[in-house]
């Protein structure tokens, strides 16, 4: 096994930015939700990857946390889309904006 | 496991369990009794501070580290069990007149209190992670609670849960990297790696950075808080009285007991910074809050601002003799912040009138003369929320801004007393309407808001002329294995 | 009278703040129920209580003249830093609470009758009750300040009283010029007392960073040890308090406007007791201020340069009360000029003599302005909105229609005036003496402040009460009843005979303050000084007869006279518009010649057009459009409109959008790590 | 060059790409299916990292069960191709520039500045990672918090149920 740690974390920390980048830029709620959950996931990536390197099974445990509260995070998140586009007909974002000042 | 972990998660178990339950009974209460569904929730968060009172001043380990019991988290638990019956109290009548009577209200905000009472204990940055969601998910769920008739409260829930969840995954990355560099998530074995010397120092600071920036979204600290505003101003007001307290005292919990269990060398390398957000805290949330006319808006800027006066003690804990005095203070200042405000809320609750009206400022007006009672609470409050003497906020304050002293920060000291002398100007407007202007405000008179209300108050009076013995509680709380 | 007896009577000490509160209690919870007649006896027998256990006090104090600390209550007590509720009784503070509470009380009977016809007259009855639960509160608050034990408490007391002014400044809020006049003049004194209070604070934090401790005994033992740079700072910072709380340069601007507030307040609270608590800080610290040469030099100076300046604006006002305000500043000036100079015991006297004439004065006022009102009331004249009853140039002859108040105001006048024997004279010549053998500058000052207040007092006599009736409301004027009359007398003797405290040679104040005040200076009387301002004093006096005596119309002679000298007075040196000048237009200058320079050196260059030169003319604007809003009248006002300029635009910042809201928290999180970067790579 | 590393080097281009993908496209739906794609590339690398139980956790939970739930959202509400009009023009070029400038930082923070010796990997036993490991960890050490997640989901579905449901009667 010849790949250092050093690339899994610079993975993990490009697809984390890239998913940081996604609650920026898109307006679709249900694309943010998404970037959100690669943003968890990143951090999968990088915790997998400290278990390895560790060698020990802490980092794995962890994980399946991160996806137990990702998954909760979905449920909620795609409830309150659902609720928004039946009382707003629409989804964007940007839309969401009267509370100001 | 053993019977002494178990004694030791007993709080949070008993408001978890109690919540589970109450999901269940809430069935079978009729839609027009749910007062009893409220009942048993505040039952609930009593029994939940029996084992804490008993075991106030015990320092425990349990379930492998992942969470602690000591001084500290049992006074944290106690102020937000308190902070739980009181916002059931406040909301009881709320909700009826806002005709959004649910029982599962109740359940979501025992889930919440119960994320909170973890938070307090938590050892583990995987509790941490874990109860901030606990506490987090129920109050996003409780911001939309009002999005059927109302669809500010839907914007707020929104705003909230997206913002919220943003912020999670900058904590959970975070503990990634702190993990990575120390190849633990146990607070204390952090540091005990840390002073080894054989971690990571990049990827430690990197993933506290991250972690402090989640946690300084959920305290509303500058510049992570512009969530606040909005989300205070769209929720149901019974679930801001909850959220600008008890989500707040939770995110103190985790970062004071991080910083300082878990990496007080960290701290210090950031110390300059970490000043940075308390002034620029201290300046946005106590300047911002002047040009607001919703009176929920300028509380939630009270609340930015607050956040940042406790955020002062983060800096401070860096140096290890001011640390007990920095803890304690951080704790006394949030129990007296959280009995005003609450107070300042229920008032606010007081006003707010079936159709979501009776939240301008103006809207106080003639209050003096309609209801003096609710206007002397309400300028009580407003005096402790600056900080004049002889309110319970002021003891707060002048003890916060010793400790920056003591720990030679004079600049901040200024910023901090500049401001606080600012911030006189936004509260004494409320004032100032409710005796110096007339008009015919419609107060709403229930007995469980009035109740709360004289608590609040006298607690408010009280605690700034006989602050003694809760200062003295505050002041003996340590953390564990750190201050004795 | 026996130990025990005494220990007794020091025990009842509490009871000097708790029968105020007491009295605000009984009137807030049963006050609306009760008649008027009630609830001012309930508030004056609460002061006038307060008044006899002050005395008790006295009495006890003849046995043990050290002085005594009554504990009441611990406070805060948290490690090092221990707080008690503690009452410190000495001959100091039991003096200035005699002073207090005998004078409240008078002022309190007498607002009994003025307050009866003052809501009747701007059409609130309700208020009577108020008025009389604020004014306990305010006695409360200033008992509090002066039996302190330390500097905390003494700062509770000191805020209390700053809210009760605010509060009663504004007590006809809907009131005033543009309906929003009087709710202006409380938010300007506010928030120049929170400047001072600032001062204050910081003060208080260098003094327990210092010393440890906020304990007034054991901040005095342990200050000759503390380095003299450290103290000046301290005495700097609480100097900046004393400005603010007993309106002396800079901070002087609100005291005029707060004679918004009814005349029994203006009274009480800004001339006799509040305005006061400021000298009372310097003497009660005067251990401090007697180790911080530079900085009591400064007092010294900021209290003559005070008094000449003031007594020059009193003498081109034509209101009635403005003129006194002014005159409460040049007075308070000498005050503090006497406590600059080290003459601690001079200042506490002339600090209770001024009390008596002052407080007798402003009620003097009070009636006068009353008795104009209900003249107009009586003459049918129908003129009411733009009839100013306060304008000395409305009034004349009123010696023959108001009798007692002519009498009671020219022994106020001439005790002002510094005419022997009344009091006036013995105080304000035992400071003249103490500064003319310390320093010749102040002593100049102060002279000639002295014989404008001789000229400006006699003016205000002579254009009041004597010549023609300038108006039918003053032809038609009437005397006002015995409620208001007998306390106008009852001040009347003690201004004229207050000189017996302290007479020279027989120095029975100086004595009295010496238990506690260990450097007290002993002023021979000087006969030359003495008799150089008695003379002055009948010279201001004669020169103001000779110009307003037989005065017939309204123009003032002496504009003619003074040319534009006098509009500097009368618009009080434009101090106002100096410091919006000061301070506002210097940062539009500073902004608009900064986005000069960058438009100048970028020219033609495209950095300048796409990117440099927008941006930062862009957010220049930004801010110098959020500072400049329209401001014109008052220093204290153009700092709150800035503020709010700056909250208006961070208004705007909170767009409601998540994505923006998302990025400031990235941004956050960008910087934070740029400084770990720096630090990591340094 | 190994294999593994050359493997690795394919999947992280593929996982980037797809990421990138999603955040690209118009549709809502090849969004989705962009994650899946991101999902399952994850799951290979956990594979690579001696993680077969997370990876098929990953597989089924996150790419399976999470992600149809999100492509069901979208079919339900016919929300695949929402308006992305401009409404604030500055915002995607600001947060490009700063995501580059974080990027940077992080990179020099971690692999310059500090020079952090992370552990390297090394073979292990195969048995690492092996279902019974974890299950044992989590149903001992981790117990209370594998309890919290539980009363985390129980949350989650009664406020989904809350928010979503239509008001009856």
């Amino acid at each position: 096994m010849t790949i250092p740690t050093n690339y899994f974390l610079a993975l993990s920390g490009v697809l984390f930015i890239l998913g940081v980048l996604g609650v920026l830029i898109r307006r679709n709620s249900i694309v943010i939700l998404m970037s959100i959950e690669l943003m968890l996931n990143s951090a999968n990536l990088a915790f997998i990857a400290f278990a390895r390197a560790f060698e020990a099974h802490t980092g794995q445990v962890l994980v399946f946390f991160v996806i137990a509260v990702g998954a909760a995070e979905v449920a909620i998140g795609l409830s309150m889309i659902v609720s928004i586009y039946r009382s707003r007909g629409n989804i964007d974002i940007d839309q969401i904006s009267q509370l100001k000042g | 496991m053993t019977t002494a972990d178990l004694n030791v998660a007993l709080p949070f178990i008993i408001v978890a369990a109690w919540a589970c339950i109450l999901l269940v009974i809430d069935l079978f209460i009729p839609a027009d009794r749910k007062g009893l569904t409220a009942l048993l929730a505040v039952a609930g968060m009593g029994f939940a501070s029996i084992p804490v009172l008993l075991r106030f001043e015990e320092s425990n380990r349990a379930f492998n580290g992942m969470i602690v019991q000591d001084g500290f988290s049992s006074f944290l638990q106690l102020l937000l069990l308190g902070v739980g019956v009181i916002s059931v109290a406040l909301a009881y009548d709320y909700l009826q007149r806002r005709k959004i009577v649910k029982g599962e209200y109740y359940t979501l905000l025992l889930f919440s209190v119960s994320g909170m009472v973890l938070m307090a204990q938590a050892g583990d940055l995987i509790i941490v992670f874990l109860a901030l969601e606990l506490l987090s998910v129920p109050l996003y769920v409780l911001s939309g609670f009002a999005a059927k008739s109302n669809p500010e409260s839907e914007e707020a829930a929104m705003k909230y849960f997206l913002l919220g969840a943003f912020a999670s995954g900058f904590i959970v990355y975070g503990i990634a990297l702190v993990y990575g560099a120390t190849g633990t998530t146990e607070i204390e074995a952090i540091h005990n790696v840390l002073i080894s010397g054989v971690s990571n120092l990049g990827l430690l600071t990197v993933g506290a950075v991250l972690i402090l920036v989640g946690l300084g979204f959920k305290v509303a600290v500058v510049p992570f808080h512009m969530w606040t505003p909005d989300v205070y101003d769209g929720a149901p007001s019974s679930v801001t009285a909850l959220m600008s307290v008890g989500a707040k005292a939770g995110g103190f919990a985790a970062l004071l007991r991080l910083f300082l269990a878990g990496f007080p060398e960290i701290a210090a390398n950031l110390a300059p910074i970490l000043v940075g957000v308390a002034a620029l805290t201290l300046i946005w949330g106590n300047i911002a809050a002047i040009a607001q006319q919703n009176i929920k808006r300028m509380m939630a800027y009270s609340s930015i601002s607050h956040a940042g006066y406790i955020f002062m003690m983060l800096p401070a804990i860096v140096d290890s003799d001011i640390a007990p005095d920095a803890i304690s203070a951080a704790l006394f200042y949030l129990f007296v912040y959280a009995v005003s405000n609450l107070g300042a809320w229920g008032v606010i609750l007081a006003l707010e009138r079936a159709d979501g009206g009776g939240l301008s400022i103006d809207d106080y007006a003639g209050l003096g003369e309609r209801n003096p009672g609710l206007a002397l609470a309400m300028a009580l409050f407003m005096l402790s929320l600056i900080g004049v003497p002889p309110t319970a906020g002021f003891i707060g304050k002048f003890f916060l801004f010793r400790v920056v002293l003591d720990a030679n920060m004079i600049g901040l000291a200024l910023v901090g007393v500049i401001t606080s002398l600012i911030s006189a100007y936004y509260y004494l407007r409320v004032v100032v309407v409710m005796y110096m202007r007339s008009g015919d405000p419609q107060v709403r008179s229930e007995r469980w808001l009035n109740a709360t209300l004289w608590l609040t108050a006298l607690g408010t009076f009280l605690l700034g002329i006989f602050p003694g013995p809760l200062l003295n509680l505050a002041s003996r709380t340590g953390l564990f294995g750190l201050v004795p | 009278m026996n130990g025990a007896a005494t220990r007794d009577l020091f025990a009842l000490a509490p009871l000097i703040i708790a029968f105020p509160i007491m009295g605000l209690v009984i009137n807030l919870f049963i006050g609306r129920r009760l008649s008027e007649r009630w609830v001012g006896t309930i508030a004056s027998a609460a002061v006038g209580l307060s008044f006899v256990t002050a005395l008790l006090q006295f009495a006890a104090l003849q046995n043990t003249p050290d002085g005594i600390r009554v504990m009441v209550a611990d406070w805060i007590s948290i490690g090092t830093l221990n707080i008690s509720w503690a009452l410190k009784i000495d001959s100091l503070s039991v003096a200035m609470s005699l002073m207090v509470a005998g004078v409240s009380t008078l002022i309190h009977i007498y607002a009994i009758g003025y307050m009866h016809e003052d809501v009747r007259l701007q059409g609130d009855p309700g208020r009577f009750t108020r008025f009389f639960i604020y004014f306990n509160l305010f006695v409360a608050a200033m008992m509090i300040l002066i039996t302190a034990d330390n500097y905390l408490m003494m700062f509770v007391g000191w805020e209390g009283v700053g809210l009760c002014s605010y509060l009663l400044i504004g007590f006809w809020y809907e009131k005033g010029k543009d309906g929003i006049g009087n709710a202006i003049a409380g938010k300007k004194a506010f928030i120049t007392n929170r400047i001072g209070d600032f001062g204050f604070l910081i003060a208080m934090f260098l003094i327990f960073w210092t010393f440890g401790s906020l304990q007034f005994d054991e901040v005095f033992q342990s200050a000759e040890g503390a380095g003299t740079t450290v103290l000046t700072l301290i005495t700097l910072f609480l100097l900046l308090g004393v400005t603010g709380k007993s309106a002396q340069i800079p901070l002087f601007v609100w005291l005029p406007d707060a004679m918004a507030g009814p005349t029994p307040v203006s009274a009480l609270i800004h001339a006799a007791t509040m305005v006061t608590a400021g000298i009372y800080l310097i003497v009660r610290s005067s251990v401090l201020f007697a180790l911080a040469p530079a900085t009591s030099n400064l007092v010294a100076l900021i209290g003559a340069v005070t008094a000449l300046l003031a007594a020059s604006i009193a003498v081109a006002q034509f209101d009635i009360k403005r003129v006194l305000a002014y005159s409460t500043i040049s007075q308070l000036g000498f005050m503090v000029a006497a406590v600059g100079l080290g003459a601690y015991v001079a200042g506490i006297f002339h600090l209770i003599a001024h009390a008596f004439f002052k407080a007798l004065l402003f009620l003097s006022s009070g009636s006068v302005i009353q008795g104009v009102e209900r003249g107009l009331h009586d003459s049918g004249q129908t003129n009411h909105e733009t009839f100013d009853p306060q304008d000395m140039r409305n009034m004349g002859g009123l010696r023959s229609r108001m009798k007692i108040t002519f009498w009671v105001y020219l022994i106020g006048g001439l005790a002002l005036a510094g005419i022997p024997p009344l009091a006036g004279f013995f105080s304000k010549d035992e400071i003249l003496a103490d500064a003319s053998e310390n320093s010749t500058l102040i002593y100049i000052l102060l002279t000639l402040a002295a014989i404008l207040t001789a000229f400006y007092i006699g003016r205000q006599i002579f254009m009041v009460f004597f010549g023609e009736p300038k108006s039918e409301a003053a032809a038609h004027a009437k005397e006002n009843p015995p409620i208001m009359t007998v306390p106008l007398l009852a001040l009347a003797v003690l201004a004229a005979f207050g000189g017996i405290l302290n007479l020279p040679t027989l120095q029975s104040l100086s004595k009295w303050l010496q238990l506690t005040l260990e450097q007290v200076q002993h002023t021979e009387f000087n006969v030359l000084v003495a008799l150089l301002s008695f003379v002055f004093a009948l010279a201001g006096l004669a020169v103001a007869w000779r110009v307003y005596g037989s005065q017939r119309d309204a123009a003032d002679p002496m504009r003619r006279f003074l040319g534009p000298l006098f509009d500097l007075w009368e618009n009080k040196y434009r101090v106002d518009e100096f410091y919006d000048w000061l301070f506002i237009k210097r940062y539009k200058a500073l902004a608009f010649t900064l986005a000069e320079i960058v438009d100048w050196r970028f020219l033609h260059d495209w950095v300048h057009d796409t990117l440099l030169a927008r941006t930062f003319q862009r957010s220049t604007r930004w801010l110098a459009e959020g500072f400049d809003l329209q401001v014109i009248d008052g220093a204290a006002n153009n700092l709150a409109r800035l503020i709010q300029g700056i909250a208006s635009r961070l208004r705007t910042l909170q767009t409601g959008y998540v994505r923006n809201y998302a990025l400031s928290i990235f941004f956050g999180l960008l910087i934070l790590m740029s400084y770990i970067l720096i630090q990591f790579s340094s | 060059m190994s294999t593994q590393l050359i493997l690795f080097f394919i999947l992280a281009v593929i996982a980037i790409l797809s990421a990138i993908g999603m955040l690209v496209s118009k549709n809502s739906v090849y969004s989705a299916m962009f994650l899946v794609l991101n999902f399952v590339t994850i799951a290979v690398l956990f594979l690579l990292l001696n993680a077969p139980f997370i990876a098929m956790v990953q597989v089924t939970i996150y790419a399976g069960a999470i992600m149809v739930l999100f492509l069901f959202v979208i079919m339900l509400l016919g929300t695949d191709m929402a308006a992305e009009g401009i409404s604030m023009p500055w915002q995607p070029p600001i947060a490009i520039l700063l995501s580059g400038a974080l990027i940077l930082e992080f990179a020099f923070i971690l692999f310059f500045a500090q020079q952090d010796v992370l552990p390297q990997i090394e073979a292990i036993s195969a048995a690492f990672g092996s279902p019974q490991s974890i299950g044992k960890l989590l149903f001992n050490f981790y117990l209370l918090p594998f309890e919290v997640t539980s009363v985390l989901l129980l949350v989650a579905m009664v406020g989904a149920i809350i928010l979503a449901q239509r008001e009856t009667g």
